[in-house]
């Protein structure tokens, strides 16, 4: 039904809205929020406290999931009729982006950045992510992400510790090593941002003229890769029974799967000696169309969520580690339960190498998209020869 | 007797009855809510799909040209594009073969009545209950390299490393047969009991041994309704799609059209591309469909009972 | 032509005699083959079924014959997660609805298709064979772009509506020969009783068509159960079905739900499945799901 | 039990015909019955007595004729407003309701009041003698007890006209014999009008009042049993009639009725049906029971006398058929109380009276229903 | 064409049985067959005629007994082995091969060379006359036709022995008559061994050496059809082979032969087939051609006088059926050569020849087996 209120068409929402939006809104409202980035074990308990504290702002939230790619096939078309059933979106940089390509967002920050003035807090790398929003998004979460290596330490002796050696390691243990193809994967597209900086690439923002030594080893490696998985459960699934017995991860594929028992807990991490992160992060999105009263309840929610005391629930169980965006999110702020999960799981090494090694941010939507698209047909598609 | 005149003279009947005469009247309106159904759920969005891939995006008109054609020349030219319909083929044409020839004697031996044969037949229905994505995580738990069948495998010494039946053409394939051949099974079944037994014992009389009865009498005689169970299992296979993913390798061997589709809509954000794979797919799959009916329409259909 | 083998005895007449051995030799190279097929097929299925099981009860099974350790939490998990009751409830409304409605639809329809010859059947009959064989994506956004237009977006309607675009052909397929099987000098007798359609309907066709219907029924509501494609489309968080709910846990950003919670929910998928199926196979024989069969006689 | 004879005086069918898409299945019939009668409609397999019977109860629509009841049109009421009862070659019975409610099925469309229903199904089914199967799914009975049903479901309505498509042609040959006897006495007892198509012309001759033979779409002639026993009107409602002994024959000589006829084997003396004149080649009936085997030493009955070879005997109960070929290969059937040998020389010989001459050509029939006709025989 | 008599002396079946699941279709049938002979089994449906037919054929395996040809035994071969020729009730032809193709079908299954091939099959097509249908499809000929392409089909191996199931039960009468005349003349041309399925009385008599009747799984009477026709050894048999009228009467007084029998309505002199003794009570069978409508001023035949009154009355061609009623209820069915009216008082005679007097219980046939046959009558 459609009850989202006054807000009509897209256009009406954009400048024409600012001055209205009020402080809070006239009665407590619902929302319903689209997780998209599997952000909702990482700041669930975040909304949840702020809607126990303000009843008078929001009154419940609804939550669903679902993957990136079915993103604007579900919102476009409320947007287009001008009948809102999603009032908040929580996204990483591709679902953020092809809204943007599809005029989807309403330019939160450019618009009302000001109510939402924790964003000053972002510590740098998160601020460097926030940059990608284009002042449509506010970004809640953020990790460094990888490229890292998990191995299993029974069949692994000497864990490389560059790309070449991972390459000799491959080609000595055919069909011990994989990846899951990138468009898919978080780790998946962790290692193949993260393979310019190491192989000395041109340009590691430009995969289509910039990365010929990243796609030229990619190539190499490809003869000892048996298959690409279409999702990283399949790559913790067969290092976990023995199938392979090496694979690229993040911080948080190497604790979270662990914890929860998808793996083994003997499965060891270690980092490449040289290497730059390719960080991650999750934004907040809210589609056109937007009412009044949700908008400065969702400004509101936002707000909330990057005070220290909130952000650091983003600790969780490891899955995004560490998590928080803004300073002074520290772990002893973390619900106890993820603080046990951080001290069995967690390497200690981990915060040492966030702190000392170079990050970047990934690659802008459309340039990921083209190298998604470039690892498809060089790579993906070079198993089989039509 | 009447001197009327007759032939051309249709005065007589009534228009109602003249129109009921070509098969018009009232009870045609028990059609009228299929047909609106069907006009404004599927024509009006499949029309609305056909148009889209006329409007190809930017990218595509400068990568490709071609103008409102865009799309299709971009997926005639690209062999990435183009190679997944014969990957597709590959895939589904095997299948659906397999499905219909292993079928045939399957149905043939469970024909007579026999103690158990409704149990069986429960048994074969059964994987209609699986659904893809438990057929999917069965294969990937059961054969994968340390499921139960490849640690049986080695373990008995019957091969040395395990056998990759998971993430590739033969997991695929093994998903279209656990899924697809109960299908062609039943069907196949059904056609066979319409033919009248008493053929068969007519060629046993005349000197017929088993395999001749069925070369010579059952096959013919099926044929037709083999070619049904062909392409409704083609249909099937064609649009195969969650298990090419899950226990394919959906970048190789098993880029099916599909999931290229899925690719345009949900990874590219390409619609129209989305769009024209899929209208191409439906394209493909109805020229299979054409030229199986073509063959079909030389066989005998007829009444397949003793009494010609 | 004499008779050339010689019996091994000529005159016990009434001893019975051990003709039923006689004819099976002859088929035995087919009797292997098909053997072999069927085992082989069983072997995946029942591997397939029970490694599925085993692992939604699993904790910690990676490389062994069985799990170390058995667990019911991937259940409750589920449970938690997704609110599996209420799925469920939408899950069998929806596929219920959409049965009795396509039905209720393609029922007279199949009843023209089968007994009638009018103007443009040929037309007719390829509209309601293309929703079958198009695939679902070519139709599937554009039509939930007609839902969202409607604000029927995420709505149970919306759903039951868009399952019922291949529903309603389906079941018009399936039944046309039920219809077909049954004399038609039935319907005659009926209307020279005095029989308006209505009643020839009511009273005659739809008692004598319930094998056919519920063989339908049960297709139609398999495929619904099972349709992941339009309902993902227009579906909602609280309008989603169970495949849907499933497919969500596979492929969520962040990767996918654990392994043994997919297990544990494909197998509540095939529980429900199984439930409904055997529920309707105490009525049906297992052969009428795909088609009509005539029973064989073996004389 | 009280039905009521029919509730009309006169039916009549007007020019009534009926094509399928070009092809005349039936033509052109004009026939008045009358209230009481019972009429069977005659002819071999396709010759158009379904769709005759269809037309008339709304089951087909007509392309041609109308048909009035009194005076009022009735060809334009749908089938289940004309008031008529049905019994079908296959019976047609509901077989998912037990004998009794397919009987009360049409009191049911009625909406006659529960009491009289029951009354009036029970009295109907104690007609066709059925009580104790009243209970019974029409499955669970044999042929002959359905054939019973079915009556006693179209008769329950007291229609003013029941019509019986072949009804007996599924039963053997007892049970047949027994189901005539029913029917006729059903008839009679409730003086019912009734139309009954077969195909069987000892079962139409031994249950009519009168007949209609039709043949390719046509009606060839209408009469009482005796008529058309005994004179038919053309040499194919002959051959239908049990005359068969069929040939082509020169007429010789005509002196009124009494004409003679030669063919290679035989010249007989006999009575033309139809006008026929010298030289012309017409065609020559004889029933098998008309022709008999001369004894030895007899005179032939008006000098007609025709040399044969015993072929076949077929022994029938009481008496023997037997089959004779001539000297040019023709076939004669015969009948004889005695059992001659195959390959016996015998005279056979007929009454003139008995042994009819009919134009050769039917020229009513065009040519493509010709065909049709040559290809079943 | 130079088909091959029999190549065996005699055939014989030894106490052959047959039960599916325990219930028995066919019990102890002893049966020889000579070369050349034409048997005909008879009997009402669902008494085993067609299982004893695929007993036979090899199509079903026996439960007991042996069948052996001079001595040989064939049960034990597969059907396709045995070289016998089945003609099947529905014809069974392949439907998707021309008549040709049909009728050669059994040759190429015993490789025979191609050009004798053709001779044989375009002799055996020239044997039932279907030279101009030879390339049509089975589904383009009438109902006759393909019964001859099934005849042909059959004979065209020069079977030992020839099987056939009820061949003409789905003809229409005329039909029937003329292939009844066709397979024996096929018979007798070729000298073929022959046994002829089917539940028409008037079918056997006609066409068979020797009639086997079946009842309930059970030989009730093997004989010539004058044996059978007048002396039938049963009530059941009686009643099979045309004694129409049958009714329970008491036996009061035996001399020999030559018994009187009584009910309320009547006392007759009657012939006991089966011995009975005075008093108790048995089973009169009397056809309706030996009873007669006595003239008035007329002496009934030995006696035998029976009062009725006319209730139905069948024109059959030259001769009438008359059902007559007596005071009691009982029907009587009389042929008469004049038409009574309905209504009429009569008397009726009969010879006490031909007045037939039984046992009423057929022993041989146990309880179950008697419920059916109750059931189906
Ligand atoms: N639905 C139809 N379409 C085309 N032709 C038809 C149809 N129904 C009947 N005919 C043709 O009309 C003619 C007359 O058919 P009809 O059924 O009236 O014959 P019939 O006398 O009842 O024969 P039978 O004794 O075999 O039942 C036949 O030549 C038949 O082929
Ligand atoms: N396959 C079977 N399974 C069980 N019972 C059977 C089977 N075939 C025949 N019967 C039973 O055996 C008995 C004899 O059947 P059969 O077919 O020989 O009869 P029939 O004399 O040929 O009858 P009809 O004249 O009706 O063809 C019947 O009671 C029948 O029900
Ligand atoms: N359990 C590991 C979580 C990793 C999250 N990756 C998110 C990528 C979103 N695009
Ligand atoms: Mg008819
Ligand atoms: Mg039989």
């Amino acid at each position: 039904a459609p009850d989202s209120g006054g807000g009509g068409g897209g256009g009406e929402t954009g400048g024409a809205a600012e001055g209205e939006v009020p402080e809070t809104p006239s009665e407590p409202v619902t929302l319903n929020i689209m997780d998209v980035a599997g952000n909702i074990k990482l700041t669930e308990g975040m909304v949840n406290a702020f809607v126990e504290e303000n009843p008078d702002v929001i009154s419940s939230v609804t939550w669903e999931a679902g993957g990136a790619p079915d993103l604007v096939g579900a919102v476009k078309p409320q947007v287009d009729s001008g009948n809102l059933q999603i009032d908040l979106v929580l996204t990483g940089t591709d679902g953020l982006s092809a809204g943007i390509d599809q005029d989807l967002w309403i330019p939160l920050v450019d618009e009302y950045g000001d109510r939402v003035s924790n964003q000053e807090n972002y510590i740098e790398p998160a601020a460097a992510m926030q940059e990608l929003a284009e002042g449509y998004g506010v970004l809640v979460t953020y990790y460094p992400s990888g490229p890292l290596l998990q191995y299993n330490p029974d069949a692994v002796e000497d864990v490389p510790s560059t790309p070449e050696e991972l390459l000799q390691w491959a080609s000595e243990h055919p069909g011990e090593f994989g990846y899951a193809r990138p468009a898919n994967s978080g780790p998946g597209r962790t290692f193949l941002q993260g393979l310019p900086y190491m192989l000395g690439d041109t340009d590691p923002l430009d995969p289509v003229d910039g990365w010929d030594n990243t796609w030229e080893y990619l190539r190499e490696l490809n003869q000892y890769i048996d298959n690409y998985p279409t999702g990283t459960g399949q790559v913790i699934t067969n290092i976990a029974d023995g199938t392979w017995n090496l694979i690229p991860t993040t911080t948080g594929w190497d604790i979270e799967p662990r914890a929860e028992g998808r793996q083994p807990a003997t499965i060891e991490a270690a980092a490449f000696d040289e290497f730059t992160w390719v960080t991650d992060a999750h934004y907040a999105v809210v589609p056109q169309g937007q009412s009044e009263d949700k908008l400065s309840a969702i400004l509101l929610l936002l707000q909330d969520m990057l005070t220290p005391e909130q952000n650091a629930k983003a600790y969780d169980s490891g899955y995004f580690y560490p998590g928080p965006a803004v300073e002074g999110a520290t772990l002893d702020l973390a619900p106890e339960e993820s603080q046990q999960v951080i001290e069995e799981f967690g390497r200690d090494w981990y915060d040492d190498l966030i702190e000392s090694n170079e990050k970047a941010v990934p690659l802008p939507a459309a340039e990921l998209v083209e190298a998604f698209d470039i690892w498809d047909r060089e790579i993906g598609a070079g198993k089989y020869e039509g | 007797m009447s001197a009327r005149a007759r032939g051309g003279d249709r005065s007589t009947a009534s228009l109602s009855h003249r129109l009921a005469e070509r098969g018009v009247d009232k009870s045609l309106l028990l059609l009228l809510p299929a047909i609106l159904f069907a006009v404004l759920l599927f024509i009006y969005p499949f029309a609305y799909g056909v148009g889209l891939t006329l409007q190809p995006t930017e990218s595509t008109v400068e990568r490709y040209g071609g103008g409102a054609l865009a799309n299709y020349v971009a997926f005639f030219s690209d062999s990435f594009f183009r190679d997944s319909v014969w990957i597709t083929m590959r895939l589904a044409l095997p299948a659906a073969l397999f499905n219909v020839l292993a079928a045939i004697p399957v149905a043939f031996k469970l024909r007579p009545r026999f103690r158990g044969k409704r149990f069986l037949q429960t048994l074969l229905v059964l994987p209609i209950t699986l659904g893809t994505v438990l057929t999917a995580q069965g294969l990937l738990i059961f054969a994968g390299r340390q499921g139960w069948l490849n640690q049986f495998l080695t373990s008995t010494g019957i091969v040395d490393e395990p056998v990759a039946f998971v993430m590739n053409y033969t997991g695929v394939f093994l998903s279209l047969v656990i899924s697809g051949f109960p299908f062609s099974f039943l069907l196949i079944s059904s056609y066979l009991s319409g033919i009248d037994p008493s053929l068969e014992a007519a060629a046993t009389t005349l000197g017929a041994g088993w395999f001749e009865r069925f070369r010579r009498i059952v096959l013919p005689l099926l044929a037709p309704g083999l070619a049904t169970t062909f392409i409704l299992t083609f249909v099937l296979a064609f649009s195969v799609f969650p298990s090419a993913r899950l226990v394919g390798d959906a970048g190789g061997e098993t880029r099916v059209m599909a999931l290229m589709a899925y690719r345009s809509f949900g990874e590219q954000i390409d619609y129209p591309m989305a769009s024209t794979i899929a209208v191409l797919m439906g394209v493909v799959e109805i020229v299979v469909i054409a030229l199986v009916l073509l063959w079909r329409s030389t066989l005998y259909k007829g009444s397949t009972g003793g009494k010609g | 032509m004499a008779t050339t083998e010689a019996p091994e005895s000529t005159s016990n007449a009434t001893e019975p005699v051990p003709s039923r051995g006689v004819r099976r030799i002859v088929a035995t190279p087919s009797t292997w083959l098909v053997w072999f097929l069927a085992a082989a097929f069983f072997v995946f299925l029942i591997g397939i079924l029970i490694s599925v099981i085993v692992d939604s009860f699993a904790r910690g099974w990676f490389s062994t014959w069985l799990p170390p350790e058995w667990t019911t939490e991937w259940y409750s998990a589920a449970w938690r997660r997704f609110d599996l009751t209420h799925v469920l409830g939408v899950t069998l409304g929806v596929a219920l609805t959409v049965v009795v409605i396509s039905i209720l639809i393609g029922l007279p329809a199949a009843y023209l298709l089968a007994r009638r010859d009018f103007p443009g059947k040929r037309l007719v009959s390829l509209l309601f064979l293309l929703p079958i064989i198009i695939p679902p994506v070519t139709y599937g956004i554009p039509l939930a772009t007609v839902m969202y237009n409607l604000g029927l977006g995420r709505t149970l309607t919306a759903v039951v509506l868009v399952n019922l675009v291949p529903s309603v052909p389906f079941v018009i397929l399936t039944m046309t020969p039920f219809i077909e099987q049954i004399n038609p000098s039935i319907e005659n007798a009926a209307r020279m009783c005095g029989a308006s359609l209505r009643n020839v309907f009511l009273r005659i066709l739809a008692p004598l068509l319930v094998p056919g219907i519920l063989a339908a029924g049960i297709l139609v509501l398999v495929r619904t159960v099972g349709m992941f494609e339009l309902t993902f489309l227009v579906s909602g968080p609280r309008t989603d079905t169970l495949v849907v709910a499933i497919y969500r846990a596979m492929t969520q950003a962040g990767g996918a739900e654990a392994r043994q919670l997919i297990s544990a929910m494909a197998f509540i998928y095939t529980a429900t499945m199984l439930t409904l199926l055997i529920i309707a196979l105490r009525y049906i024989n297992p052969t009428q799901l795909v088609a009509r069969v005539r029973d064989t006689r073996d004389d | 039990m009280a039905i009521a004879a029919g509730a009309f005086e006169t039916l009549e069918l007007n020019g009534v015909g009926r094509s399928f898409g070009g092809q005349v299945a039936l033509a052109d019939l004009d026939l008045t019955v009358r209230a009481g009668e019972f009429i069977a409609l005659l002819g071999p397999s396709g010759c158009g007595k379904s769709t005759a019977l269809n037309c008339l109860a709304g089951l087909l629509p007509l392309t041609h004729g109308t048909i009035t009841i009194d005076g009022e049109r009735i060809d334009t009421l749908p089938s289940e407003r004309r008031g008529f009862g049905m019994v079908f070659q296959n019976y047609a019975l509901f077989p998912h309701l037990t004998v009794e409610r397919n009987v009360a099925f049409g009191l049911q469309m009625r909406k006659v009041p529960k009491a009289e229903m029951k009354r009036r199904v029970a009295e109907a089914i104690a007609l066709v003698k059925l009580e104790e199967h009243a209970k019974k799914l029409p499955g669970q009975l044999s042929g002959g007890q359905q054939q019973r049903v079915a009556i006693a479901r179209a008769i329950v309505l007291e229609p003013r006209l029941v019509l019986m498509d072949e009804p007996l042609s599924n039963l053997d040959a007892k049970l047949r014999l027994e189901m005539r006897m029913e029917i006729r006495r059903i008839h009679q007892s409730l003086g019912l009008t009734t139309i009954h198509v077969t195909h069987d012309q000892e079962e139409a001759l031994s249950m009519a009042d009168r007949l209609v033979v039709l043949r390719a779409g046509r009606v060839q002639q209408v009469g009482t049993p005796e008529e058309l026993h005994n004179n038919p009107v053309n040499w194919h409602v002959a051959d239908f009639m049990g005359y068969r002994n069929i040939t082509d024959v020169t007429v010789t000589s005509v002196a009124g009725d009494r004409i003679v006829v030669e063919s290679p084997d035989l010249t007989i003396t006999a009575t033309a049906v139809e006008g026929v004149h010298e030289g012309e080649t017409a065609r020559l009936a004889i029933r098998p029971e008309d022709l008999r085997v001369l004894a030895p030493g007899e005179d032939p009955e008006g000098g007609n006398a025709v040399e044969a070879e015993v072929s076949v005997v077929e022994y029938h109960g009481r008496e023997f058929s037997v089959g004779t070929v001539t000297r040019s290969g023709a076939t004669w059937h015969v009948r004889s109380e005695h059992a001659p040998l195959a390959g016996d020389a015998v005279t056979l010989t007929v009454d003139p009276a008995r042994a009819l001459v009919f134009r050769r050509d039917l020229s009513d029939v065009d040519g493509e229903e010709r065909q049709l006709e040559e290809a079943r025989r």
